[in-house]
């Protein structure tokens, strides 16, 4: 499967728009390209913007999860944005909302950013 | 009326979603609502994931076989492979509990989350069976692990 | 990348439109067309519908078996009952040739109008199995039956 | 599989509006009401509005079929109306647009009755 996903950096924050179904076919690819990004950026703030995804399971929240234990390490922040309710679901359960904050905007999760 | 299929395909990143898209074409038989039957995708994307990257450990020549049963109400599947099996499947269901650093270990507890039964039988060496029900009509899933 | 599946069901009405999803969502793992994927599935109903309704006629216990494979960008179906089986199998391509008043004898017609090739091998008693292709890319289906 | 079927009996048209995917699993349900239809009304126009049908094959197109040739005999008619692209091309295949005419709504099927 193909990874459609979209990227914009803008000071410090990498906006990442992934679209479709984030299961293992794309996992390589979504945390090759994200590390990639990281590498190539001077990164404190991470957002991804999930509204256009339309499934996830453990496999693509691993990446988001490996993305955020690496930037917390170097003392940044990630940010949800934007989750359809069943993906929601899926981050409840995983408990990855108790770790990342979640906003309804990349706007809010900007503005909010500490 | 009572159903049955079988589908087997080659452990391919690329067949997670053919598998839960397959699967849940034949659950939506039963009166599964739009929930219930995400709720079954999600389950069997981890058992299938598991299968390829586990079980086979990512050889795309594996095959992963998934045999579905409707009966009285209720969706019942069995997802296999004959790969390397799990040394301690106790240990592999418990939440958080991974072999791949790379991974969340929450597989497992995703298929128990989102089914109303999960039964895991393996051999080392020979390869794993996962069995998961789900009836339609019932309350989100729950608890009843057994292994 | 190649790949392959098999899908085996019982011959209900219920599982034609299962059939064809499952058709669909493996081969939408090439490059085709909303359009082409709808006449994959037209093809796929047809060839499902004739195991259950004339090679079992109608008896809900037999099997039906679909085997997909996608290679050099081209999917295969190899569709197989081991029902009634076809006599004259030149005759049954015709059109409007039909065994059955209630239905229109477009069947094979739609098969081979919607994808690349047909070709039906059957021997009486023992069952039918028709093989059809489709590449992505290609323009419109077209004639060449082959028996 | 269930049949979604609305039906409506006015002035010796009856309107036939099925729902979702006209199949081998429904067309024995499907000929069923209609004929049951066709017995209890004095039907001179029958009008398939197919708006709503998302997939149809020949087992689906043999019921439509089968009532023309009930109705042709007693001087009756048969009208499609609203096909959907990927209907309307089987529609077209087939030969049925050849023998009933097509129109774009109900009410211009009714209209043009001769
Ligand atoms: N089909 C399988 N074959 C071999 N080992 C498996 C299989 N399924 C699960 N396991 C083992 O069980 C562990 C826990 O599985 P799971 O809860 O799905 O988490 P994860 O896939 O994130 O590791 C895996 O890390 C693996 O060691
Ligand atoms: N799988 C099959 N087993 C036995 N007979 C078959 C099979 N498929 C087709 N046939 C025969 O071929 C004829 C033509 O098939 P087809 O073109 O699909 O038209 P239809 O299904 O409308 O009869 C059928 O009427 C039947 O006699």
């Amino acid at each position: 499967m193909d990874l459609d996903l979209d990227l914009e950096y803008r000071q410090g924050t990498l906006f990442v728009r992934p679209r479709g179904e984030l299961d293992l076919s794309v996992t390589d690819r979504f945390r090759g390209i994200l590390e990639e990004n990281l590498a190539k950026n001077s990164v404190n703030h991470l957002v991804f913007n999930l509204s256009r995804v339309s499934f996830i399971d453990s496999s693509g929240l691993g990446v988001i999860l490996g993305r955020y234990k690496k930037l917390a390490r170097q003392g940044g922040r990630v940010s949800l944005v934007g989750a359809q309710p069943q993906v929601r679901r899926i981050l409840v359960l995983s408990g990855l909302l108790t770790v990342m904050p979640e906003y309804r905007s990349e706007e809010e999760a900007v503005a909010r950013a500490g | 009326m009572d159903n049955q299929a079988k589908l087997e395909f080659k452990s391919l990143a690329a067949n997670v979603a053919f598998a839960r898209v397959t699967v849940a074409a034949f659950a939506s038989q039963l009166e599964f609502t739009l929930n219930d039957l995400e709720e079954i995708k999600v389950a069997v994307s981890e058992a299938v994931a598991n299968a390829i990257i586990h079980g086979y450990e990512n050889r795309p020549d594996g095959i992963v076989t998934i045999t579905m049963t409707i009966s009285n109400g209720t969706l019942e599947l069995k997802i296999g492979d004959r790969g390397k099996g799990i040394a301690n499947v106790k240990k592999a269901l418990e939440p958080s509990y991974s072999t791949d650093p790379e991974r969340m270990g929450l597989g497992f507890v995703f298929m128990q989350s989102f089914m109303d039964t999960l039964h895991v039988e393996s051999a080392p060496g020979k390869g794993t069976t996962v069995t998961m029900s789900k009836s339609a009509g019932s309350p989100g899933g729950k608890e009843q692990i057994e292994h």
